[in-house]
């Protein structure tokens, strides 16, 4: 019973779904009205909902967050959108001391329900701020949720889930893949997805564990295929805070070896508390130290240079490698 | 150009003069009896004495901090009982005043400043937020709140207003800027209420903006004005004015109090430093509830039983506020987990089991846990 | 209350109409000779003929992105020619006319949209900072530097003067609004020249702001002007006496050229999607070039071996920016590492040593590396 | 030949001498001037070196460090005063995509030597956003130097050597421990203190090595003191970016056994990275897996929670315990 879509098309297909189960579901942000986002992610949603629920703000992130916030204070369920990555800069404060805040702040007495859906990544020879993986700030702030998606039905379901969240949660949406496209039964009942917090192996293996999540959870099931020599499992981490850590740390029991790959930087980047915290429940397992392949430790650097910058088939591989090696 | 000398001579809305004296402004019509006139001077006492009462606390060492209001009375009890039951504020972390208006009980707003809570009261019951303390990030929630009354429909005579409290300093946040950028282009239902007292900490006028604040509002594209911010009667009328505005579908309004802060910015802060002692003697001759007491008397409006009684009150109030300041009780380690997330949350569970576990074990050996 | 109606009837600064008929104003004397107006009108026509090459490079897949200035270079050869060698420009990524002023090499800004750089040039030798992405950011680097040269006493008549431009759009961002704060405050020497294009990608100006962008100067306290940005003789003389002012100690202006953005947001945007054409066709009558040339016509200070032979100049540099384009080198891996400390950084140096070696464990597999 | 210096009157006294050493210096930021600062750290220099060095800016974090970026682009040195760690975020922006990217932007054409200073930590019972330790945002963000001290001969030294580096240099100061008291000999020269990049061996031992920074050193060092049973060394790490790796996997190597200590909340704080890193270059040598004690991962509580949220003596001596008990 699946329709066919891209990772965008499901995102937008959930957005929709989400919008009609929902009169308090707003999606705002810039241009997200007529044109439907530079990625087209918000499409007609604009001309089917109406002005007052598919709002192109002012160029302001901050304000686009701190407005969403009191928006969500009367009782709404905005759905804001970050142009891109490198854009969400602006809206540090009102993330970090505001909406990560503000229930606990209020002892449980305030909600407030925003998805920020932040297209990012790699890999779409963009010029500079358009190419970040600024991941670990959210991780690293108490109070958001995080999540990402690496194929359609994921994204059909999670943005779904991340709106009916009372909790605010930042939805990373990996650029480079929006036009990945599988079957997605959008007939199926919300209730019955995969709940938006699990992991999920997306290969079983049984020599080594290969963890990523959003744009590299493709290449690391080209790099499981193309290591012949061993069996790879590959773990889809889908949500960045909380870390499913049962499954994780269940399979590299299993397997004795933990490579992490992301687009992140390699210093503080998720691979790091992953690392820390696998070695802590795994340290009798462990045959190899965790391995992390990452982008290096610079500034993303001028597009010509991206294929080089951003972990890639032969670099996951030297990462598998590196494991066998100890 | 703009004029560059004007935050001395504001073309200020003025009810009433310090002396106490009533005149009519054509722009703001006032409609208040006797009653309401000593409502508001009894609002005024008993909020500088909550203030007082919590300085007090805090050299005592019961507060760990405490912002005092003295001076900015009248814009606090003008503007806020300006709202009705159903509207929304948004205050910074002086608004005590506003706070009193809004039914917050003064222990609600010590318990925040002693560390107890983060702002134990609840925003919704009360239409007053939780106090905010990274300067300017109100006035977007506010703004992002009116455009939900907006999706609501809630507009007209009986629609709901919000409000926006903030200080001179905060104009020159971004988020304050875009709030002003957001409201307009909405039309949204919110007005600014800037608390102009002069000094941002140890800063002066001069440093933060150039010229009159309220001005601000028409580069933005909505009126501004300027009312005398220890003028209670003033702040009542113009922060009405614009409320009914905001209701009535015709978008924001700045309003600049222009007021002084006679106090300390905070009890940490030694103002003795940065400004002269001539300044605040000037300030106290308007002094905003010398100056509605000076209006009563002259106009026969109390006798000296009422303020006899207005003070008893205070006293009482006084005596409430120590007392249940001193027996608010200490939050349980436990609560650091509390409500982080509104789902659950394994990573936080478990943090709070192991803690849970890590302070029995001191229990377990007969000691007490922590430093 | 304000005006909420004037964004189509802006009260603008024109010297030239549509028709090229030239008009002189009473505030914006300005003294240009034929050789001067001759010199603007080829201005204009080269960066307009860059620009195009740029886009065709760009639908050869020789660049990534481009962001066309198609309609603007009025706004940006006026303004631009209005500044002195000394002054300082902080442009946003759009103001490739300006960049032509100063002496950027075209191929300089192809190969930040090629992605072999993120700005080739040196700033401080063209007194052109490099192109700012993130909106707004570049205005509180202007003020900054305003505020430097300050500092080194070059005011007066020689004195330094700084520009930062920016779009409608930018207008909405707390950083462009605090940049007018910090200005204003200290009598900073920069000018805030904002491209007023009408549109800010999809979002027509009504969703920026609701009153003409030029007067939010006045709410910080400083001038705001409108300018016809299709008319280059008028950005012309506003700009000079904006930059004059600043340079003589009178602090920021803020210029509002009323132009408009012919061609689509970048080369990846459909503007079909969002806006009519007719308005498009409306603007076409008021081409920044085209008006020149009609004033060149009518006031005889060109014939058409002139218009030939800039035009024949434009042919040559079309042809030489797109072999330059294709000639840019690719920066070599290693690059990635290069500058990102000044000082000696032990943690990148063996990050790149390392990537070092697994690159050349590929060549000595006789393989390539990366995918 | 030393003078009795309070941590935050050495940073006092370094920046002076700056100041005296480099008409380019300045000091900007809200309330330094005729105030001296909330903390009083630029006291007495608004009187001496005047208005148009130190500068008292309107009440923007966005505008001060962009302001600072600009008069750095003009030739100048600005140390610039972010308040309280919780204000830093509204300059998030101008922090991570333009002084930390300026450089490399440019290839080099560009330096912008900013320092930012910012009182960090908790422990002084203070009300929300004053207390905060954001030191991880900063060091997974390439193109900052991250530096912080534990004592007042670092203060003195350390600020200086900041505000020569070429590099934006992030200064953390830890203001509970602003009152702590030190000979510091001022009258030395700045080329024989010991580089703002290395990590320092506060306590040599053999058993086990206990490693922090900032305000955490002195508790590191009274539960070295006060575990009798075993042999601790304490690793002053100095510079969180870079870290000095080596210094650090000397001393594992020698000990076996790494526990790390900070007030940063735990999941991605700068605990992860160094448990990581040291893992994968320690794998052999480690007898136990690296323990963190750090702050929970919550937002920072109301203060009166505050001492059972920030790891103390008694949680640091649990983790080491925890490193023997493997
Ligand atoms: C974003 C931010 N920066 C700095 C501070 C520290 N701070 C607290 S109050 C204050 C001055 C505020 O002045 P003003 O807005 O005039 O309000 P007032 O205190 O006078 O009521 C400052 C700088 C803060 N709370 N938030
Ligand atoms: C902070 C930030 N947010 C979003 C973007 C994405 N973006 C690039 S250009 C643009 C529109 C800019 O409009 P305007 O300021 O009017 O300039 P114009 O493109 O019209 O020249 C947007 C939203 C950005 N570059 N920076
Ligand atoms: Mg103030
Ligand atoms: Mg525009």
């Amino acid at each position: 019973m699946g329709t066919n879509l891209t990772i965008g098309k499901a995102i937008n297909a959930g957005l929709r779904a989400a919008m009609e189960h929902d009169p308090k579901v707003l999606v705002m942000g810039e241009d997200v009205g007529r044109l439907g986002g530079v990625f087209r992610v918000t499409d007609g949603l604009h001309k089917d909902f109406g002005a007052d629920r598919v709002i192109d703000t002012p160029l302001a992130e901050s304000g686009i967050v701190g407005t969403a916030i009191g928006m969500a204070l009367r009782g709404y369920r905005p759905v804001v959108e970050i142009q891109f990555d490198g854009f969400f800069f602006p809206a540090a404060n009102q993330t970090f001391t505001q909406l990560a805040k503000m229930r606990r702040r209020s002892a449980g007495k305030l909600s407030v329900p925003v998805v920020m859906r932040i297209p990012y990544g790699g890999g779409i020879g963009a010029v500079e701020h358009h190419s970040e993986s600024p991941e670990a700030y959210f991780t690293h702030t108490a109070g958001l949720r995080v999540v990402t998606v690496a194929n359609p039905e994921d994204a059909y379901w999670m943005i779904q889930q991340a709106i009916r969240s009372d909790d605010p949660v930042i939805f990373l949406e990996p650029k480079r893949r929006y036009y990945e496209k599988a079957e997605v039964d959008t007939t199926a009942s919300i209730a019955e997805a995969t709940p938006m917090g699990a992991a999920r192996i997306a290969r079983p293996g049984t020599d080594a564990t290969l963890l990523a999540y959003g744009p590299m959870v493709k290449t690391a099931l080209q790099a499981a295929e193309a290591d012949t020599d061993h069996s790879i499992e590959v773990v889809d981490v889908r949500s960045l805070a909380p870390v499913d850590y049962p499954t994780i740390v269940d399979s590299v029991k299993r397997t004795g070896r933990l490579v992490v790959a992301h687009e992140a930087p390699l210093s503080g980047g998720p691979g790091a508390e992953i690392a820390a915290r696998v070695t802590e429940e795994c340290f009798y397992h462990l045959e190899s130290p965790v391995i992390r392949v990452a982008a290096f430790d610079t500034p993303y650097p001028q597009s010509r240079l991206e294929e080089h910058y951003l972990p890639d088939l032969d670099r996951v591989l030297d990462g598998v490698d590196r494991a066998f090696a100890f | 150009m703009s004029d560059t000398t004007a935050h001395a001579e504001p073309e200020l809305v003025q009810l009433l003069t310090p002396e106490g004296e009533f005149t009519a402004h054509p722009d703001y019509p006032l409609d208040v009896g006797a009653d309401e006139i000593r409502d508001l001077y009894r609002d005024l006492v008993l909020v500088r004495r909550v203030d007082s009462e919590a300085v007090s606390l805090q050299r005592q060492g019961e507060l760990g901090l405490w912002a005092s209001l003295l001076g900015q009375e009248a814009a606090q009890i003008g503007s806020g009982r300006a709202l009705r039951d159903g509207d929304m504020a948004f205050p910074s972390y002086r608004e005590h005043g506003v706070a009193w208006c809004r039914g917050i009980e003064p222990k609600e707003l010590l318990g925040m400043f002693r560390g107890v809570t983060n702002g134990g009261w609840d925003p919704h019951e009360h239409g007053f937020h939780l106090y905010t303390i990274v300067i300017g990030s109100q006035a977007l929630h506010a703004t992002g709140y009116a455009m939900g009354v907006q999706r609501d429909g809630a507009v007209g005579e009986d629609g709901t207003a919000v409000i926006a409290y903030f200080g001179d300093g905060a104009t020159s946040q971004g988020d304050t800027n875009e709030a002003f950028n957001f409201a307009s282009v909405n039309n949204a239902p919110v007005v600014f209420f800037c608390q102009n007292n002069q000094w941002a900490i140890s800063e002066p006028l001069e440093r933060q903006a150039r010229v009159p604040i309220y001005r601000r509002a028409s580069g933005f594209g909505f009126p501004g004005v300027r009312v005398d911010g220890n003028d209670v009667l003033a702040c009542l009328a113009v922060t009405r004015a614009a409320l009914a505005n905001a209701r009535e579908g015709n978008g924001p309004t700045l309003i600049e109090a222009f007021t002084y802060r006679m106090g300390a910015h905070t009890t940490n802060d030694d103002p003795t430093r940065y400004r002269a002692t001539a300044e605040l003697e000037e300030w106290k001759a308007k002094d905003p509830i010398l100056r509605l007491r000076r209006h009563l008397e002259r106009e026969g409006l109390a006798d000296e039983e009422f303020f006899a009684s207005v003070d008893a009150e205070a006293d009482a109030i006084g005596e409430r506020v120590r007392a249940e300041c001193r027996a608010l009780p200490d939050p349980e380690p436990l609560d650091i987990f509390h409500e982080v997330y509104a789902e659950p949350n394994v990573h936080i569970d478990q943090q709070r089991s192991e803690f849970a576990e890590y302070l029995a074990s001191f229990e377990d050996a007969g000691v007490e846990g922590g430093r």
